[in-house]
């Protein structure tokens, strides 16, 4: 089979500015996907990540990021995980492989979020802007991840590292999400 | 004109001039000036109008309490009025204006309501009046009434500044930074709590700024501002000036203001004003106290000013108030004003204190008159004389009023909490409920000398350094100025035979007060409603203590069991801009656009708003006058070729779990348990009222994964149902869901080439022929050489069509495609509108028929209710008054006459029944004209409607002037039979 | 004493000397023949209805803060009579009526002042329900205009037309819609019923009901025991908690709603404006201000103030249709509990113990309902039959299913 | 307010969205003679407490779990906060 014919467009189409010292970029070589089983069955995906993806399994509220830092699992809630990955269509494996356990649910989430990175010393300034949780970095560190509300859009933030954040919206409010951020930037430089 | 009241000293910035004006008069002033202080300085002692009588009024605080010194300030659409002078900084070409006035504000033609209306128009007058004859009220008082309403004046213009908000959290916020909130802060932040400190005055440090106290051997000034450089050294620390903690909430949450722009000519792009939420552990409120005015004959008279804001424009901000200045004092500290003045050199006219005691200050050369009162003054424009009770009258061209302090309990009444009063302080102090987590230190709490306030201020901060674990501090009270703070419990003069002033901006006089007891207006909300005491800009801040005392008196009871009225937020008013922040025009709410949208734009579509969705209307082409033209061609091309509209937005759930069919059995009224995999079910769903609630269609992927669809409208209502019922109904079931709505784009491919359409992009080996895959089918295929994709062959429009799904990223590629591809059926884009024609031409229902107030019998669904099983609503659906025989029905309505013209929201009436509520029979919900019938049709609810088919009855449309007869007919105006779905 | 203005004028010139208490403040009896509980607007209406149309006036009101302290006190003063349910708005009509006649009926001026009311839309579905409002408000002979676009920009040039989120499309005018002073309100009707004999009892709290066998025989209170054969609550707002003492559930939540005011400003807006895509109404007073408000902060609540994200959802909306708005200054918030219903509508009804009635559930519309209210009260107490314009207002409506839901909702108050 | 989420900790209540009585959990059997008369009851009768009441939020804007939060009606402060699962379980609900 040929190449595909169509060609994708991230939500933002790979857009990049630098405010002051600080860069606002979109993200696109994240694959999303979601995993989810009932409580009891949390050590089945505990192995299953384990042995997948060499990564612990995170508590809610934290992501733990694999050893060759291609992948970053975050748990979202009780029972559900966001796996992001750039190391190719790891999704389809995943779903392909015989031997995964059928009582794992996955949802493909690629093009349902659109990922921003924020990074640079005034990074946090700006969130104090649009985000009501305390992003402190003496309380929310590295690898910490938060799913909340920004100017009226649901949105996960992530901290890279100090100054770098990864900020997930949903892709059709793309735009509007990106705003909210550049504004608050623009105000604080 | 030099300033002609300008002294030494101060903390103003002589080295930078500002030039600013008033009432078009060009003025000067310095860095560090007030408006207020600047006006005083060039001799300017009139500055407004008071709201009833139009009385002329001056500066008579220093502070945010001000309720005479009322300006607009800027110019055009940057007016902002009802500006307190005595807050605004002083910038370089501050332009201001006075208020009220008709002419010029040293001769208000209004005036003349004081001069000769005044004894008519007292307390509650209009509520007796104006009643006859009953036409004039609207007519003739009400539109005088209103010309004088209000103060200041709206730009009627958009608001050009820029508004932020913003989120802050710390263990500690201590509002004020006096004396007491200074050394609380340094307490804290050296102990490494986080904390915020913030002050509505653009400098720290208090009374400290206007008092000549002395801190650890320091003027009290020098360490406000050594406090404030070692504040800013500590990291922990964020320090906000210009910041009013404007209103404290539940569970340590406060609104701040931060005024960042407005001591400067122009924000230049900035945002003017941010609106902080500040999430707090502790608070503690060092907010300071506000000193009350005493009530005696035209005590209002420009040139009368608080005895501390008269120390404060002294000391602060080298103004000389008055060249002959009288006090007028119930306490002890009113004698701090003659001393400061006197120190100074200046001439004090008298000091009359209305105690029998022993002189507190010895003031050489000045006139004391202890036991005495002011009875009246004199001086329209600037007082010129007080006459006290004795008859002596004393020449002056300022008086210094003290009536004692009130400590600023405001935050502390925000949650429901009732200061209570202090008989040996003579006022209200904070109560026992105060807001969760808040500690009330200094002046705030009655602690009115400094060296009290000091000791109390550190070891508060201490005892919330220990709650929040944080070591006690090290450092130790600073020794102070410490002198006594006596006060009287006298609040007016009784001798006085002209009207004393208790509300000075609402005109609320002590007579108005006893008027309102003698009338029956006796508790204390009841007063302040009938005399609208303490309902101006002010809120009451300097008159509230002393209606009270006065309503106390009257009644005879104390002025605990008088009351108090609770104060509610704001502290001080806070513009509307800026608690609306960024939410302004079109960021008022997020845009979701979907995948197709840039192709849309490039075809000129027009869009409509669908919730936060942008959605394609229709798809005008050249030549196309009427949007009904371009709505009629692309349902007929659909019907007649191929048509293909974005689906995007209808709401995408991914249901997945061994228990994924019991939980769709239990949401939906029909059952989903033998729905095979590799088809498709029309759902309907029920609120457990028993009301039509949302529908859609759910797929079968595999065993245990579904794909449900919701209605645009319903998409987060439903998903918070499903969890509802998957964690609180039926928490043992295996089953997940997440929603994909963004995740996929979708299209409606409909109309009889809709197949030959899609096989030309869908990859080879998919075969969907109508055996192979037949109506209601589902699959996962690829399209475009090796893209996954799903496949439903469903039908909204009642053609045969297809939903295609496609990952978002490739939804503007597929479009494009779609269209590049349908070249040779001609195919049309089609937008929401065709689509509702198509709907209703088929008769499904919509927004609006299911519209939360019709039931599965109304529309005709009542057979998709399992009789074998639950579901939610189905047992209340059955309640008698939802099944009766003449139910509402929803059925299809032709214009009797053809080519009349149906609308939306017509009632129906039978033929010839008189045109009342009592013979509605029900409503036209949906309406278009259907190119296809060439005629109008609609879809609506009418009673006994399936039994009724071919009956006329009379569409009642008055709103448009549009009733005309209709014919009832069925809902399904295009191929009843449905063979074109099956095709 | 009758209020007139010659008697201002005579007052004004022999120092107001003259004036007397609006009302007595009379010791609490043994017996009455009525008690009504709670002294706000509702009730004290009922009580001057139950006077001036069915004579009967050994009634007491009992208050247990100060007349007027309810939502009467509280509330954003508009009225209106422009429902769409059959169950409702023959109601609302009847109150207008009321309204326009009232200030003459009890000589007190109210400031009724009818501006108008305008509810914008913003999409061809909202447009289509008004029309459907409209045409429902026709048939009561309430008058109702369909405004376009271009009538709305006629009316109220002020919004904003050019930048808007959600675009105005039009929207529905009731010109006899308007706002009154509600204070007054209370205190008409309070002086009025005072006048006919009523005794309205402030300070005096309802502890319990005094029932025997099924029957309601009085009340007991902080002043003490009252006997009556009837006995009506009217405290919306707490409805549930007096209902509790009575061994009762009502289908009602307590929510507070959140109003503000503005700093006082020049006029600037005609009469009443809705937006129609956001929760925002706002009006301006005799005395300047911007009196608007929104959605109920929407968790149950007894305590009368809200919280900062409905301040800011309400001030959103308003900057959003009158970006001009946004220099003047918001003055004063404050909150009042509503009887949240569950399908948005009121009850004037008995209850299952004779003798007792209950009046409640206006969910944040109980202003403009107040003199029909008492007026259809009034008749179900003098009676014991419910009023034709109330008859729907019944409390077991939701067993039977006829419920009447303007909204669309269903049973979640919050929501109403 | 702030709501103190079990596992998320504190969170303003604002991501939150408000159902009600948490009796609500406790939807009656459809399959017993009383069943009009328990789900009027269940639907539509509340107790509307005047002090600490047990009530249903749901965190839209986080976990998506829905809670059972224990607030005082009067005062708004909150004493407890537990996953609704578990407070369902507890009450004897299964599937």
């Amino acid at each position: 089979m040929g190449k595909n014919l169509l060609s994708p467009i991230s939500p933002l189409n790979g857009y990049s500015k630098s405010f002051g010292n600080n860069i606002l970029e979109e993200v696109v070589d994240y694959e999303i996907f979601s995993l989810a089983t009932s409580g009891e069955k949390e050590s089945l995906i505990e192995q299953n990540i384990k042995k997948l993806f060499k990564v612990d399994l995170p508590f809610v509220g934290k992501s733990n990021v694999s050893e060759n830092k291609k992948l970053r699992v975050m748990a979202v809630s009780l029972d559900q995980w966001f796996v992001l990955s750039n190391s190719g269509d790891l999704y389809s494996k995943l779903i392909s492989n015989a031997s995964f356990p059928d009582n794992i649910y996955v949802t493909m989430q690629t093009d349902a979020w659109v990922i921003l990175r924020v990074s640079g010393t005034s990074a946090l300034k700006a969130l104090e802007r649009i985000c009501p949780v305390n992003l402190d970095p003496k309380i929310f560190q590295k690898n910490d991840m938060v799913r909340t509300m920004m100017e009226h859009l649901g949105s996960i933030v992530i901290c890279e590292e100090k100054d770098s954040y990864l900020l997930l919206s949903a892709s059709s409010s793309a735009k509007s999400f990106l705003h909210s951020v550049e504004v608050s930037l623009k105000n604080v430089i | 004109m030099t300033q002609v009241d300008r002294i030494s000293g101060g903390l103003i910035n002589r080295k930078e001039t500002m030039n600013f004006s008033f009432n078009g008069k060009s003025l000067q002033g310095y860095k560090g000036d007030t408006l207020a202080s600047a006006l005083l300085a060039n001799g300017i002692r009139l500055v407004g109008r008071s709201f009833k009588y139009h009385r002329p009024r001056g500066i008579f605080t220093s502070g945010s309490e001000e309720p005479n010194a009322l300006v607009e300030l800027r110019k055009g659409a940057f007016k902002e009025p009802n500006t307190r002078a005595t807050v605004i900084e002083l910038f370089n070409r501050l332009d201001a204006v006075s208020q009220n006035h008709k002419g010029p504000l040293n001769f208000d033609l209004m005036a003349a309501t004081d001069l000769f209306l005044s004894p008519f128009v007292g307390a509650g007058f209009y509520y007796k009046t104006f009643m006859w004859p009953a036409a004039f009220w609207e007519k003739l008082y009400e539109p005088i009434i209103r010309k004088s309403a209000g103060l200041g004046s709206l730009a009627k213009l958009e608001d050009p500044d820029c508004y932020d908000k913003g989120f802050l959290h710390c263990d500690i916020l201590i509002v004020g930074a006096g004396p007491a909130g200074l050394l609380a802060a340094l307490a804290a932040g050296k102990s490494g709590a986080k904390v915020i400190l913030a002050d509505e005055d653009f400098l720290m440090g208090g009374r400290l700024n206007s008092e000549l106290f002395e801190i650890d051997e320091m003027l009290g000034s020098d360490w406000a501002l050594k406090a404030i450089q070692e504040l800013s050294s500590l990291k922990n620390v964020r320090i906000m000036n210009r910041t009013t903690i404007y209103g404290s909430y539940d569970h340590g949450i406060f609104g701040a203001l931060e005024r960042c722009t407005d001591h400067l000519e122009s924000s230049e792009g900035r945002p003017r004003q941010i609106l902080w939420k500040i999430y707090s552990k502790k608070s503690i409120l060092a907010a300071g106290a506000i000193e009350r005015p005493i009530a005696f004959g035209n005590n209002d008279r420009p040139g009368i000013m608080t005895a501390s804001s008269v120390r404060s424009y002294v000391n602060r901000w080298g103004v000389l108030p008055g060249r002959q200045t009288a006090i007028f004092t119930n306490n002890d500290d009113g004698w701090a004003t003659a001393k400061v003045l006197a120190d100074r050199g200046l001439e004090v006219a008298a000091v009359i204190d209305s105690r029998n005691c022993e002189p507190v200050e010895n003031i050489p050369g000045t006139l004391v008159i202890m036991g005495s009162k002011i009875v009246n003054t004199t001086g329209r424009k600037r007082i010129k004389r007080i006459i006290l009770s004795n008859g002596q009258s004393i020449t002056c061209d300022c008086l210094a009023v003290s009536g004692g302090w009130s400590p600023n309990v405001h935050l502390t009444c925000h949650q429901g909490g009732r200061p209570k009063w202090d008989s040996t302080l003579n006022a209200f102090t904070p109560g026992e409920n105060l807001p969760k987590n808040m500690v009330v230190s200094g002046s705030a709490n009655g602690s009115f000398n400094l060296q009290a306030a000091l000791r109390e201020s550190l070891k508060v901060a201490n005892i919330v350094l220990t709650d929040l674990d944080f070591k006690k501090s090290k450092i130790v009270v600073p020794s102070s100025s410490d002198d006594s703070y006596e006060s009287s419990a006298f609040w007016y003069v009784k001798e006085s035979k002209k009207r004393g002033w208790v509300d000075f901006q609402n005109d609320v006089t002590v007579k108005d007060i006893k008027q309102s007891f003698a009338e029956g207006f006796r508790s204390v909300e009841h007063m302040k409603r009938y005399t609208t005491m303490g309902m101006a800009t002010d809120q009451g801040k300097t008159s509230n203590i002393l209606g009270l005392a006065i309503m106390a008196e009257c009644t005879g009871k104390t002025i605990q069991d008088t009351g108090t009225t609770i104060f509610r937020p704001p502290y001080t008013p806070i513009p509307l801009g800026a608690l609306a922040g960024r939410s302004r025009g079109k960021d008022f709410r997020p845009y979701r656009l979907t995948p197709s949208h840039k192709w849309s734009e490039e075809q000129g579509a027009v869009f409509v708003e669908v919730g936060n969705w942008l959605r394609a209307q229709w798809f005008p082409k050249k030549g196309e006058k009427t949007w009904r033209e371009t709505v009629d061609r692309e349902v007929v091309s659909t019907r007649n070729s191929v048509g293909v509209c974005d689906v995007t937005t209808l709401g995408k759930i991914d249901i997945q779990g061994k228990d994924s069919a019991d939980f769709l059995n239990i949401v939906y009224t029909n059952a989903f348990g033998k729905l095979p995999v590799g088809k498709v079910r029309y759902g309907l769903m029920l609120r457990e009222d028993g009301i039509a609630y949302d529908d859609g269609t759910t797929a079968r992927i595999s065993k245990n994964h579904f794909i449900m669809t919701t209605t645009t409208a319903n998409a987060v209502l439903v998903f918070r149902r499903l969890e509802f019922v998957r964690q609180c109904l039926c928490p043992d079931m295996d089953v997940h869901i997440i929603s994909t709505t963004d995740a996929w784009a979708q299209f409606a491919v409909a109309g009889p080439n809709s197949r030959r359409l899609l096989e030309k992009v869908i990859d080879n080996e998919y075969d969907i022929s109508n055996e192979k895959f037949p109506f209601m089918g589902c699959r996962e295929i690829t399209v475009c050489n090796g893209i996954q994709a799903r496949l439903f062959r469903i039908s909204f429009s009642g053609e045969l069509a297809y939903e295609l799904a496609i990952p978002t990223r490739y939804g503007d590629g597929l479009i494009r495609q779609l269209m590049e591809a349908g070249k040779e059926f001609d195919v049309t884009p089609y937008g929401t509108e065709a689509l509702g024609v198509m709907r209703i031409e088929k008769g499904h229902a919509a927004g609006n028929e299911l519209n939360g107030q019709t039931t599965a019998l109304n529309l005709g669904l009542e057979k998709m209710i399992n009789q074998n099983k639950d579901c939610i609503g189905k047992i209340l659906a059955q309640r008698p008054e939802m099944n009766k025989e003449d139910e509402m029905r929803l059925v299809g309505f032709r214009p009797k006459n053809k080519g009349d013209k149906l609308v939306a929201g017509a009632h129906f009436l039978d033929k010839g029944a008189k045109e009342i509520i009592e013979n509605d029979l029900g409503w036209m919900s949906s309406v278009c004209f259907s190119p296809i019938l060439d005629d109008y049709i609609g879809l609506g609810f009418i009673k006994n409607g399936n039994q009724r088919m071919g009956d006329i009855v009379h569409a009642y449309d008055k709103m448009r002037h549009n009733s005309l007869d209709v014919k009832i007919c069925s809902p399904h105006f295009v191929d009843p039979e449905g063979d074109r779905v099956r095709g | 004493m009758g209020f007139s203005a010659f008697k201002i004028l005579k007052e004004g010139l022999t120092g107001n000397k003259g004036w007397k208490p609006h009302w007595r403040e009379p010791m609490l009896k043994k017996e009455y023949d009525v008690i009504i509980i709670g002294a706000g607007g509702h009730g004290l209406a009922t009580a001057y209805y139950l006077a001036k149309e069915h004579g009967i006036v050994n009634v007491a009101v009992l208050e247990k803060g100060w007349v007027g302290s309810g939502n009467i006190g509280r509330n954003t003063t508009i009225i209106r009579s422009n429902y769409m349910l059959p169950g409702n708005q023959p109601f609302y009509e009847k109150s207008m009526q009321l309204w326009e006649g009232l200030e003459q009926d009890f000589n007190y001026n109210a400031m009724v002042s009818q501006r108008g009311i305008l509810n914008l839309s913003h999409s061809d579905g909202q447009h289509d329900a008004y029309a459907r409002r409209g045409n429902a408000m026709h048939l009561t002979n309430s008058g109702a205009v369909l405004l376009d676009r271009a009538g709305v920009e006629r009316m109220c040039p002020l919004l904003d037309f050019d930048n808007a989120r959600f675009p105005i499309k039009g929207g529905i005018w009731q010109p006899r819609g308007g706002s009154v002073r509600h204070d007054a309100v209370a205190w008409g009707f309070a002086r009025g019923a005072d006048s006919r004999g009523v005794d309205i009892i402030q300070n005096c709290e309802v502890t319990g009901f005094q029932i025997e066998n099924g029957r309601c025989i009085g009340v007991e209170t902080t002043l003490g025991n009252v006997k009556s054969k009837k006995v009506g609550m009217c405290v919306a707002g707490s409805s549930g908690v007096l209902a509790d003492k009575a061994g009762m559930r009502l289908p009602i939540e307590s929510h507070v709603l959140q109003a503000f005011v503005s700093e006082g400003l020049k006029p600037i807006i005609p009469g009443v404006v809705t937006f129609g895509a956001g929760h925002f109404y706002v009006s301006q007073s005799d005395k300047g201000g911007l009196v608007f408000g929104g959605d109920i902060d929407g968790y149950n609540s007894y305590a009368q103030r809200g919280n900062l994200p409905v301040i800011e959802d309400v001030v959103e909306g308003g900057m959003a249709i009158m970006p001009m708005i946004g220099r003047a200054r918001l003055l004063r918030s404050w909150g009042g509990i509503m009887d949240m219903s569950m399908d948005g509508s009121p009850f004037i009804d008995k209850t299952h113990i004779d003798g007792l009635y209950f009046n409640g559930g206006w969910c944040y519309g109980g202003f403009k309902a107040t003199p029909a209210s008492g007026f259809c009260y009034a008749h179900l107490l003098a009676t014991d039959q419910s009023h034709s314009l109330s008859k729907q207002m019944r409390l077991d409506r939701f067993r039977s299913g006829s419920q009447f839901d303007e909204k669309g909702v269903g049973a979640q108050p919050n929501l109403h | 307010m702030i709501i103190d989420h079990p596992i998320l900790g504190p969170r303003d209540a604002s991501e939150f969205v408000y159902l009600g009585d948490s009796s609500l959990i406790n939807r009656p059997d459809p399959s017993v003679e009383e069943a009009a008369q328990l789900f009027y009851e269940y639907q539509y009768l509340r107790a509307n407490i005047a002090g600490p009441m047990k009530e249903l939020w749901y965190h839209e804007q986080g976990d998506r779990s829905w809670l059972v939060v224990t607030r005082n009606t009067i005062t708004h402060e909150i004493t407890s906060v537990e996953l609704a699962r578990d407070v369902a379980r507890s009450m004897g609900r299964t599937k």
